[in-house]
């Protein structure tokens, strides 16, 4: 396989993250969305090193971090819109409506 | 073709699309588990054994669940999808034109001679010895990174204890 | 004491005592007023003093700021024959406000905060007048907005103050964007922010006309000069002191000094002064029509300084810094008394209506009504007061080399400037109840409610006596002002000053047929037709169409941009305010708090900017 | 120099936040907290004032740069930091059992600014920013009033990660095509469109960060959902470092890459106008704040556009004086605030009556933005301005020039209500001493900045060579 195929690969796995942040309701979907678009930068990372062989440890270390970052992100994110529910019921995107103008 | 990308690349976009379908919201964690586990393999394909076993550890392991702690904290039952066509194709638009443009840059893109498979045996000694070595700023932050995350879901999720009826201290709403 | 010792107390003793007064004395109104009435006499006397001992070289008081690219950019004093002239009236004038303003606000509940503010005032205008660097220059003629912006906007009860408080501000901020890409285009071709070295440059291409025409753009929106000169006449919302301060010696003076200030960059370039001119006269006469048919005396006035602010930039535009300088300097002094007698009717008889102040008795007044007459004659071009020397030096400069129609314009000016003035004169002194001239129903209140305190007359009088000696004898020391300023003082001939007083003779004795003389219809010739009238007294129309203009254009955008409808905008305020303020009201509707909307856009917008960049890396 | 004290700045801050874990974990009461808080902070000031000459590569070269740049940028957040935790004694916008564990997000976040200011490594940089931001993320769900709180901190973390996963793919896209994560190994790589469609996209994070159209949509929400203290470290500490990160990887791109350039400027225009314009009909002072925030997020990036020294030196000095302004006027939301409500602009009528220093504190923070001397505001804009020349932007100068014309009227709107409006139907406010301190030494700043920029703006210029742009 090429290097192209894992990029467009990783560039599928990224439009489609994309595509959950912008057209799911719950705040959950839009979360799982934004973890797609990690991995598709992680894929990213470890094929160029692979194909291109750059560097034997660091591409695996930024994925390893990455993976420590999203899980990180991914706790704060979700005690955010767990609160929320607590006060609106609700952990729908277009409930979050009060804030603009 | 390939099966060491082709059945990665099943598992991955089958995942994928069933997380970014699904209105279940569960359903839709469980997608996203799949799709990780095939990213797993593809990172195996990649001759990264190591980031395999942590991608499966951390990821499916740890954030996919916490993600069905929430939504069963939540609510069983997760908000329906109503309608919102328009939005669902102004999405698939954007992200529609961001995949095409993206491989346009990724199809004429040079990447010079060097590429091709590599053969390098990747040891997981040369990870251990650069993460306390050259990245062990970054490793230390990341240790920091996470007592953050930790002690601010803690904080953030804590309930507000109802206090007497406390001048100051009185939870007080806005006004709707 | 030393000259430095002299200029900083000058420039301190108000800024001390505006930060006393407004912090200090907060409730302890007569300590603040007494705080800045002697900060007022340090100054004036230390200006004067300066004036007395200046030496013939300029003078550099200055303390280094900040060293800059290459560039010291310092504050401090200029002492010449420009700044010291200017600061002494600029002093003087301050002085005699403050003092009438006594009487004049002493009832008033904001009187202290008012006082700090005029302190204020006098600290920016001297700041800015003394000026040695173009930084300072432009932070002063900023601060001197800021503070008229308080002090229009002092009633704030009353919405007319507020909403005339922000056209001041907004008009001349219009003209300030013009003024200082101005000063950044002329710091970037010279290097230098220093005055006197850059009056001293010689530009050799053509940008110098795009700079003079920037700063000018500046002078405009100060000066009240056409299209911007429509706030002025708003700005009389404020106390008339204020407007007595306005109009003479500071806010609208600090444009002109400013053309002054840069003359040699001016005459530099031709094109500019042909505009120049153009505006000015242009100005002047347009002016002078909307003052025939006035009724609210502080609004007659108001027009005569647009005018007379006219016919000073049409002197220094037609190449005699002094004829220019030198009205600046008795207008100050005539304009001033002529709104503290205006401001003494309005006290005492609770009127703007020049018609009703006549019919209440105003020539009782009799002190103030001497003023009026001799600061009327002396704005009329009478000889041989004060305004008749300078108005014949801008007449006479304007006669050499350039287009009859500016001499001709000026005359019409100066014609229609003796008869308005003798229209507001004669029917102040010669009431006559069976006159077809009515009060005006619906002009505007007087001014606050309540400042009824007869108390002593001498704070009022004693500054109308002593600018009234102002206005008569400063027109004789056109010699020495010439001196100072190093330019040779030009005596006309009398065949030259002929038409000139011809036509300002004229203008009072048509004032006098229509309004002076016991069998006249008090009802001017302007009036017996209508269309004329109704012109004249809208301002030609002007505010209408700016706001139709910048509603119009605001609406327009916003429709463009977001396609949405129009809808709420503010009847009452001015149409740039509220056309700005719909736009903002659009931009604030793009804040849709639709998160996903937010995202969407940003990365459609960064995933077009990057395939842009980088596909056109590729070819 | 040996290498541990190259690290002094960050080893008190360090410090800072073991301490603030202790109290944390021992349950400290909330004064207690504060008084550790507010030493440890005064501490990474001195520390940071110490650390300006220090110059050096720590660890493994290529990773993290100890620089001119990087000390004086280490010093703003500091300053900010320490402003901040002064002002957050009572925290009555806080969620009171929050009161105590905010000092520690606070430093932890401070921590990832310092090291966003020094990291020359993309992955350093990347975790950096993301320390910095959970921090933030989660000082905004802290308002004690949840149901906007909630809100805004939702669709601030969201957006954000959304961004920085963007910036993720952009980093990746990078490593592809220079073949490295170093700075400065990228900066000598040759340019190729995938290089170019990784900064760009790597941007879109960092400009997040700044607050620039087109994601500046979060600010508005955040500083008016966040707890006033927090708005305030928000509004403050996270610009700064928000441009020394910019002006990192813009370093990168090289002074020739003219598209990039453009963009920038369309970005600048853009968010300056929008800004403006939106701030002026808002009527809660920290949805203004937030709006006003993007206008000079639009301001900051006509110096980095130009990139030019001039123009990086004259950023550098504009976001060091805009700490000091902004955070007086956050010193006056939080002193105004009831109850830890928001205060609306119409709360601050007659501030000048019911307390003269609070409203001085105001009038400076106005005159500051607004650009207004003394304040340091208009010596800002003018370095800004005379490099845009410089580099021959004239029409830029024009539209910034018009933009502060219209960003006056909402800022003299707030001061007219504080000076002018009377103060019917609201008490006298009684400042704290904490509170008098913070004012007094905020606007001993400011003034001594506006009335001094030359010494500032050596250190800018410095940064700015040492930046090597």
């Amino acid at each position: 396989m090429t290097l192209e195929a894992y990029l467009l690969l990783a560039l599928l796995l990224f439009s489609m993250g994309l595509y959950a942040v912008l057209a799911r309701h719950n705040l959950i979907a839009i979360l799982i969305g934004v973890e797609l678009m990690l991995n598709a930068a992680n894929i990213n990372f470890l094929a160029f090193n692979y194909f291109l062989h750059l560097d034997p440890a660091m591409a695996q270390i930024i994925v390893l971090f990455v993976i420590g970052l999203a899980a990180a992100e991914a706790a704060i994110a979700l005690a955010i819109i767990l609160k929320l529910y607590r006060k609106h019921q609700s952990i729908d995107v277009d409930a979050m409506r009060e804030l603009r103008g | 073709m390939n099966i060491a990308f082709t059945l990665p690349f099943a598992v991955i976009v089958i995942g994928a699309f069933l997380a970014v379908t699904r209105s279940n919201i569960l359903h839709a964690v469980f997608g996203l588990a799949i799709s990780l586990v095939g990213v797993a393999g593809a990172f195996l394909a990649l001759g990264s054994p190591f980031t395999a076993v942590m991608e499966v550890l951390i990821y499916v392991g740890g954030i996919a669940v916490t993600m069905i702690f929430a939504v069963m904290l939540s609510s069983v039952s997760s908000p329906a999808e109503r309608g919102g066509f328009l939005r669902k194709s102004l999405a698939a638009l954007v992200a529609g034109l961001f995949l095409a443009g993206g491989s346009l840059i990724i199809v004429n893109a040079d990447f010079g001679a060097g590429n091709h498979l590599s053969t390098d045996a990747w040891s997981i000694q040369a990870v251990g010895r650069d993460l306390l070595d050259r990245f062990n700023l970054a490793f230390e932050s990341l240790s920091l990174v996470l007592l953050l995350a930790i002690v601010g879901a803690i904080v953030i999720v804590r309930r507000e204890p109802v206090l007497p009826a406390d001048q100051d201290d009185a939870p007080e709403e806005e006004a709707a | 004491m030393s000259h430095s010792t002299l200029g900083l107390i000058c420039l301190l003793a108000p800024l001390t005592a505006f930060f006393t007064a407004l912090v200090g004395f907060r409730n302890n109104h007569r300590a603040a007023m007494a705080t800045v009435l002697l900060s007022g006499l340090a100054s004036a006397l230390c200006a004067l003093l300066l004036l007395a001992q200046h030496s013939p070289q300029p003078e550099l008081v200055t303390r280094s700021w900040i060293h800059a690219g290459g560039v010291d950019i310092y504050f401090g004093l200029l002492l010449d024959g420009k700044t010291l002239i200017m600061g002494a009236v600029v002093a003087v004038i301050t002085l005699c406000i403050q003092t009438y303003s006594l009487n004049y606000m002493a009832t008033d509940p904001g009187r202290g905060r008012f006082f700090a503010f005029l302190a204020l005032f006098e600290w920016a205008m001297l700041c800015f007048v003394y000026s040695p660097s173009l930084m300072q220059t432009f932070v002063f003629w900023e601060l001197v907005g800021l503070a008229s912006f308080f002090l229009i906007g002092f009633w704030y009860s009353k919405p007319s103050a507020v909403a005339a408080a922000k056209k001041a501000f907004i008009m001349t901020r219009i003209g300030d964007v013009g003024l200082f890409i101005g000063l950044i285009l002329l710091f970037q071709s010279t290097h230098t922010l220093d005055i006197l070295r850059l009056n001293a440059t010689h530009f050799e291409t053509t940008r110098i006309e795009l700079i003079t025409l920037l700063l000018f753009v500046g002078i405009v929106g100060k000066s009240a000069q056409f299209p911007l000169h429509t706030w002025l006449p708003d700005a009389m919302e404020g106390p008339t002191p204020v407007s007595a301060l306005l109009h003479s010696a500071t806010m609208v003076a600090a444009g002109v000094f400013l053309f002054a200030r840069f003359h040699n960059l001016f005459m530099q370039a031709e094109l500019t002064l042909t505009i120049v001119l153009c505006i000015a006269t242009f100005t002047a006469v347009l002016s002078s029509t909307m003052a025939m048919v006035a009724k609210d005396m502080k609004r007659v006035l108001a027009y005569s300084s647009i005018s007379q602010l006219g016919f000073m930039l049409m002197g220094l535009g037609a190449g005699s810094l002094f004829a220019g300088y030198f009205h600046l300097v008795t207008h100050a002094v005539f304009k001033a008394l002529l709104f503290l007698c205006a401001g003494a009717y309005i006290h005492h008889y609770e009127t703007n209506d020049i018609i009703a102040i006549g019919r209440a008795g105003g020539r009782k007044l009799r002190i103030v009504t001497a003023g009026l007459v001799i600061g009327g004659a002396a704005l009329a071009g009478l000889p041989p007061l004060a305004g008749f020397f300078s108005k014949e030096l801008i007449i006479g400069s304007l006669g050499h080399g350039h287009p009859r129609i500016f001499v001709i314009g000026a005359l019409l000016a100066s014609f229609m400037t003796a008869y308005y003035t003798f229209r507001m004169i004669f029917l102040v002194t010669r009431p006559n109840a069976d006159s077809e001239a009515s009060p005006d129903q619906e002009a505007p209140d007087h001014e606050a409610d309540d400042h009824h305190a007869e108390g002593s007359l001498l704070p009022t009088h004693a500054p109308i006596v002593l600018l009234t000696l102002g206005a008569i004898g400063l027109g004789f020391l056109g010699d020495s002002i010439a001196r100072l300023l190093g330019q040779s003082a030009h005596h006309p001939a009398l065949a030259e000053m002929a038409p000139a007083i011809g036509v300002a003779c004229f203008g009072v004795l048509l004032a006098w047929l229509d309004f002076g003389r016991s069998a006249a219809a008090q009802n001017g010739f302007v009036s017996r037709m209508p269309a004329v009238r109704r012109l004249f007294e809208q301002g030609w129309y002007l505010d209408a169409l700016y706001k139709k203009l910048f509603v119009g254009l605001a609406q327009a955008i916003a429709g463009l941009l977001f396609g949405l409808e129009n809808r709420g905008f503010d009847g009452g305020a001015d149409g740039i305010a509220s056309g700005t303020r719909a736009a903002g009201r659009t931009a604030a509707k793009a804040q849709t708090g639709r998160l996903q909307l937010y995202i969407g856009t940003s990365i459609l917008l960064f995933a077009a900017a990057a395939l842009y960049i980088g596909l056109g890396a590729s070819r | 120099m040996n290498q541990p004290m190259l690290f002094v700045p960050e080893f008190a801050l360090l410090a800072g936040v073991l301490l603030l874990f202790a109290c944390t974990a021992l349950g400290a009461s909330q004064r207690t907290t504060w008084l550790v808080s507010t030493l440890s902070a005064l501490a990474v000031v001195v520390a940071c004032l110490w650390g300006l000459g220090l110059d050096g590569e720590p660890f493994f070269p290529g990773i993290y740069r100890v620089d001119a740049f990087s000390q004086l940028f280490k010093l703003g957040v500091a300053v900010a930091l320490a402003l901040c935790v002064l002002i957050s004694q009572q925290s009555a916008s806080m969620r009171s059992l929050s009161r105590v564990d905010a000092h520690f997000f606070f430093f932890m976040s401070a921590l990832g600014m310092m090291m966003l200011a020094s990291a020359t490594e993309l992955l350093t940089l990347y975790i950096a920013l993301e320390l910095s931001a959970y921090g933030l993320y989660i000082l905004a769900a802290l308002h004690r009033h949840e149901r906007i709180g909630g809100e805004s901190a939702a669709k601030y973390i969201l957006f954000g990660a959304a961004a920085s996963a963007v910036s993720l793919y952009g980093i990746s896209m990078i490593f592809g095509a220079a073949h490295s994560t170093y700075v400065a190994a990228v900066a000598s790589s040759p340019m190729s469109p995938m290089l170019l469609f990784g900064i760009v996209l790597t941007l879109a994070g960092l400009l997040f960060k700044l607050a620039a159209f087109p994601v500046h949509a979060w600010a508005p929400d955040a500083y008016q959902g966040a707890p006033h203290e927090g708005a305030a470290f928000l509004g403050s500490a996270s610009k700064v470092a928000a441009v020394a990160v910019l002006l990192r990887v813009l370093s990168l791109a090289g002074a020739d890459a003219e598209q990039l350039q453009t963009m920038l400027l369309v970005i600048s225009v853009a968010s300056m106008t929008l800004g403006n314009l939106a701030a002026m009909v808002q009527k809660d002072f920290k949805r203004l704040l937030g709006f006003s925030a993007v206008a000079h997020a639009g301001y900051l990036l006509i110096g980095l556009a130009v990139l030019s020294p001039l123009g990086a030196a004259s950023a550098i000095f504009y976001v060091l004086t805009y700490v000091p302004i902004i955070l007086c006027a956050f010193i006056v939301v939080s002193a105004v605030s009831k109850h830890g409500r928001n205060p609306a602009i119409a709360d601050l009528a007659g501030l000048y009556k019911r307390s003269p220093l609070l409203a001085l504190v105001l009038l400076v923070a106005m005159f500051g933005l607004a650009g207004i001397p003394p304040t340091p505001g208009l010596a800002g804009k003018w370095f800004l301005f005379s490099a845009a020349i410089d580099a021959g932007f004239l029409w830029l100068v024009l539209v910034a020039a018009v933009n502060a014309t219209v960003s006056l009227y909402y800022y003299l709107r707030v001061v007219k209500e504080a000076y002018l409006t009377p103060p019917e139907g609201y008490e006298d406010i009684r400042l704290s001493p904490a509170f008098t301190m913070a004012s007094v030494f905020a606007m001993l700043l400011v003034f001594f900045t506006g009335f001094y920029p030359g010494p500032v703006f050596q250190l800018a210029k410095e940064a700015a060579i040492a930046l090597g742009l």
